[in-house]
């Protein structure tokens, strides 16, 4: 009785959703907006290959703005409403195999990192995946050496210049360039090289950073209301 | 040579069949695990040096990522194969002879005289 | 292709509604939000394909005179990024909280909590 | 352009598999590692739909950290999770 | 020529895939399964850089590094969570 | 300072293998991010102090590769036919063997080796015996275990780690 009541909502959802499926028709040609933004002279004012990257970045660059937010509010909840207690825990302990491989993959899976958010106006990639994959080095290390000591100070320190610096840049654009978040503040650069699109690949370092620090700062709280079990 | 290296790849994709192959037929864990590092592990190498071999403009990434999966993936089984044995999975009934759980118990009492409490217990935080 | 992936997305999105209210346990409850949440996501870049055309990122495959007539679109793509990193952070605030519920009441039923309910 | 609709329909079944399975297995650890594997094979698909950075991000944030959340929180919870999932069987 | 083997390739992968499947359906354990899971994950590796030269888009091969590494750290939380050391 | 040159190497190898160029404007930024990473993981990172860097280490690296090469193919043919023959011939056991090598490096390098060559995997590392799952067991006391798994190995490794 209950199932058949919940299979109607469904069903009624499915109906709702439904002329979205009916009138696609496949698109043939872009749509308005997006043609605007690959046109060549719009695309040379802000010199960024990955389009995308342009939009997450100074076009829609306040939305960016409210996300790292809400992201810096999850992790301040969690961080407020987990209670930390120190027990002693019996932990089998680590083989030998698995500490060496991580003390050789985590240096270069922070160099992977830095390379995808140093590089999110050329290839895919850009500040949130190069913070997740630096929070996978944090969490590979808390996995392979659970007693040293983790570090949550510095972690937030650089979460808070990071923010503070990206929120500066964004002020400098609008002060000297033509708006908020404005990329045209440093020279823009030949189209295509590392050190192109203006204030982008900085923007998105220390986005990067954030994310990461972010993102290390939530495991670490999980990892430290581990009890034995 | 172009066609070398699309029949490398493919070579390597025969391997990777190869190994979901024995993941179904093999009757016990550590066995699976056998079949399932060495021949994907083998697979996906061919493939990318397949690749590599056909754009060798592309080589750069090709040997990074080669590099990576042969450091990673026999690191991973073997936290399997470990964490396998630790929580006694059984054999199958045609293994000849198991010299771990022989020596387990007198290294644990050896481990914990040489090391002490530390290396058992772990002080987290 | 862009019909096969619409028509997964809505099957996969069904699924996690269906799993959002039948299940009884709070973890699985957990993982049907995440399950919608990815169907969601196939929907919305499904709707922004184009056919025949490439990933919106220029290099020397994709002349940047004639991008208009290569790229699909890239503001929904852009949309999903966003929604991905916030979907993260809505499951760690969902676990933290079954975390708090299950040291409250020693178990994960939905059937147990009824303090509200009158 | 046909083998790209051929792997698609592929891909759309397995996707559909690891769905399923997420929802109706027994054990909770087996429903998790499908849930990660269906987003693992949603940023495929995505690939297929030209949106390499909606891939990554999939791939790195929506599938890869999110299981590893959900297992820290499984590890912390576990001492009644067999009792429970023994109740909810019958 | 090139393109027809590669397409061939591809098949032959995703088939070793829905072969995986039936592993991860019916494997006795979970560590059966995680091991299915691993295999999948690093057949899409291959898959990937296939479809990436397919498709003549040198920069979906990032994507294949961070999938690679990603799974790896998926495998190794499950195993230290089955092995009660997490 | 050793071991914080060499992560730098190693460092830059990665990045001039991602960015697939060797221009000075994508030098330099890597060099100045590699220089932070490796001051950041250097107490971490101490394996690969014990490496060996003269010519002779540098050759048996290449055969060490060359011949791990061929015992990777050979395994894989011999998987292969073990899995396809109907009958599935297989007699499986745990053996154990003793390595006399000192380097971490070197023996995470021989356990990855033993995991990728025919029939063996690595099971359990406790101080110098490996434990190793073996598909076919020919030999299971210790002596002879070691000379048919361990030894091709080790000594390519003696020479590169000492």
């Amino acid at each position: 009785m209950k199932n058949i009541f919940i299979i109607i909502i469904i069903a009624a959802f499915g109906v709702m959703l439904y002329p979205l499926f009916e009138d696609f028709s496949g698109n043939d040609e872009l749509s308005e907006l997006a043609s605007f933004y690959a046109q060549k002279e719009n695309v040379e004012k802000v010199n960024s290959a990955n389009l995308v990257t342009a939009v997450v970045v100074t076009y829609r660059g306040l939305d960016t703005l409210g996300e790292v937010t809400i992201l810096f509010l999850a992790a301040a909840i969690i961080a407020f409403s987990l209670r930390k207690h120190s027990v002693e825990r019996d932990l089998r302990r680590n083989s030998e195999i698995f500490k060496t491989a991580s003390k050789v993959l985590i240096p270069i899976i922070m160099m992977v990192g830095v390379y995808i958010f140093m590089n999110g106006h050329l290839s895919p990639g850009g500040g949130f995946q190069g913070g997740a994959v630096l929070a996978s080095a944090v969490i590979l290390m808390l996995l392979a050496f659970p007693n040293i000591p983790f570090n949550s100070k510095l972690f937030a320190y650089t979460e808070s210049i990071s923010g503070l610096v990206f929120v500066g840049l964004a002020a400098i654009g609008a002060l000297i360039g033509s708006g908020y978040l404005d990329n045209a503040i440093l020279p823009l650069g030949t189209f295509g090289e590392l050190l192109s699109a203006g204030a982008i690949p900085v923007i998105y370092s220390f986005v990067g950073l954030k994310v990461g620090a972010e993102l290390s700062n939530i495991l670490n709280e999980f990892q430290s209301v581990q009890s034995d079990n | 040579m172009e066609l070398f290296g699309a029949i490398i790849t493919l070579l390597g994709a025969i391997f990777l069949l190869i190994a979901s192959i024995g993941l179904v037929r093999m009757p016990d864990v550590y066995n699976r695990l056998q079949v399932g590092t060495k021949a994907t592990t083998l697979g996906t190498i061919l493939s990318l040096i397949g690749l590599a071999i056909v754009i060798p403009g592309w080589s750069g990434k090709l040997i990074l990522l080669i590099i990576f999966v042969m450091m990673t993936n026999p690191v991973s089984s073997h936290v399997l194969a470990r964490a396998a044995y630790y929580i006694k999975l059984p054999y199958t009934s045609r293994t000849v002879v198991d010299k771990l759980k022989v020596s387990d118990k007198v290294l644990n009492v050896e481990m914990e005289k040489r090391y002490g409490l530390e290396s058992k217990t772990l002080k987290v935080k | 292709m862009e019909y096969v992936a619409l028509t997964v997305g809505f099957i996969v999105i069904m699924a996690g509604l269906w799993a959002i209210m039948t299940r009884k346990n709070i973890i699985r409850i957990i993982i049907g939000f995440s399950i919608f949440d990815t169907g969601l996501h196939i929907v919305m870049v499904a709707l922004a394909y184009v056919k025949g055309r490439t990933a919106p990122i220029l290099d020397n495959t994709v002349a940047l005179d004639d991008a208009v007539n290569l790229i699909v679109d890239p503001v929904p793509q852009a949309l999903v990024l966003t929604a991905i990193v916030i979907g993260l952070g809505v499951t760690a605030l969902m676990l933290i909280f079954a975390m708090k519920l299950h040291r409250e009441k020693k178990t994960l039923d939905i059937r147990s909590f009824k303090d509200l309910k009158w | 352009m046909s083998y790209l609709l051929i792997i698609s329909i592929l891909l759309g079944i397995i996707m559909l598999a690891m769905a399923g399975i997420a929802i109706y297995h027994k054990s909770q650890v087996v429903a998790i590692i499908a849930a990660g594997a269906l987003g693992l094979f949603a940023s495929v698909m995505y690939l297929l739909l030209s949106a390499p950075d909606v891939a990554m991000t999939e791939a790195a944030i929506g599938s890869g950290l999110s299981t590893i959340i959900f297992f820290y929180v499984l590890n912390r919870i576990r001492t009644t999770d067999e009792k429970e999932e023994q109740q909810l069987k019958k | 020529m090139v393109n027809i083997i590669l397409s061939t390739a591809l098949a032959i992968i995703i088939i070793s895939i829905a072969i995986t499947m039936i592993r991860f359906v019916k494997g006795k354990s979970s560590v059966d399964r995680v091991i299915a899971f691993d295999i999948m994950t690093i057949a899409s590796i291959a898959m990937i850089a296939i479809l990436a030269q397919l498709l003549g888009r040198i920069i979906y091969l990032d994507i294949a590094l961070v999938y690679g590494l990603l799974s790896f750290l998926a495998v190794i939380i499950i195993a230290k969570y089955l092995e009660k050391s997490l | 300072m050793k071991n914080f040159s060499i992560t730098f190497i190693v460092l830059m190898v990665v990045w001039i293998l991602l960015n697939n160029s060797f221009r000075l404007e994508i030098l330099i930024p890597g060099a100045i991010v590699a220089f932070v990473i490796s001051l950041f993981a250097c107490r971490l990172c101490n394996v690969f102090v014990d490496m060996k860097l003269t010519p002779k280490a540098f050759a048996y690296t290449f055969i060490f590769l060359g011949v791990f090469f061929i015992d990777l193919i050979k395994s894989n043919l011999d998987v292969a036919r073990r899995v396809l023959t109907p009958s599935l011939p297989i007699n499986p056991g745990i053996v154990e063997v003793k390595t006399t090598l000192k380097s971490k490096f070197a023996r995470m390098l021989l356990a990855n080796a033993i995991t990728l060559t025919p029939g063996t995997l690595t099971v359990e590392v406790k101080d110098e015996s490996f434990f190793i799952h073996c598909i076919d067991v020919q030999d299971d006391d210790i002596e002879g275990a070691s000379k048919d798994i361990v030894k091709k190995f080790e000594k390519y490794l003696e020479v590169i780690y000492g």
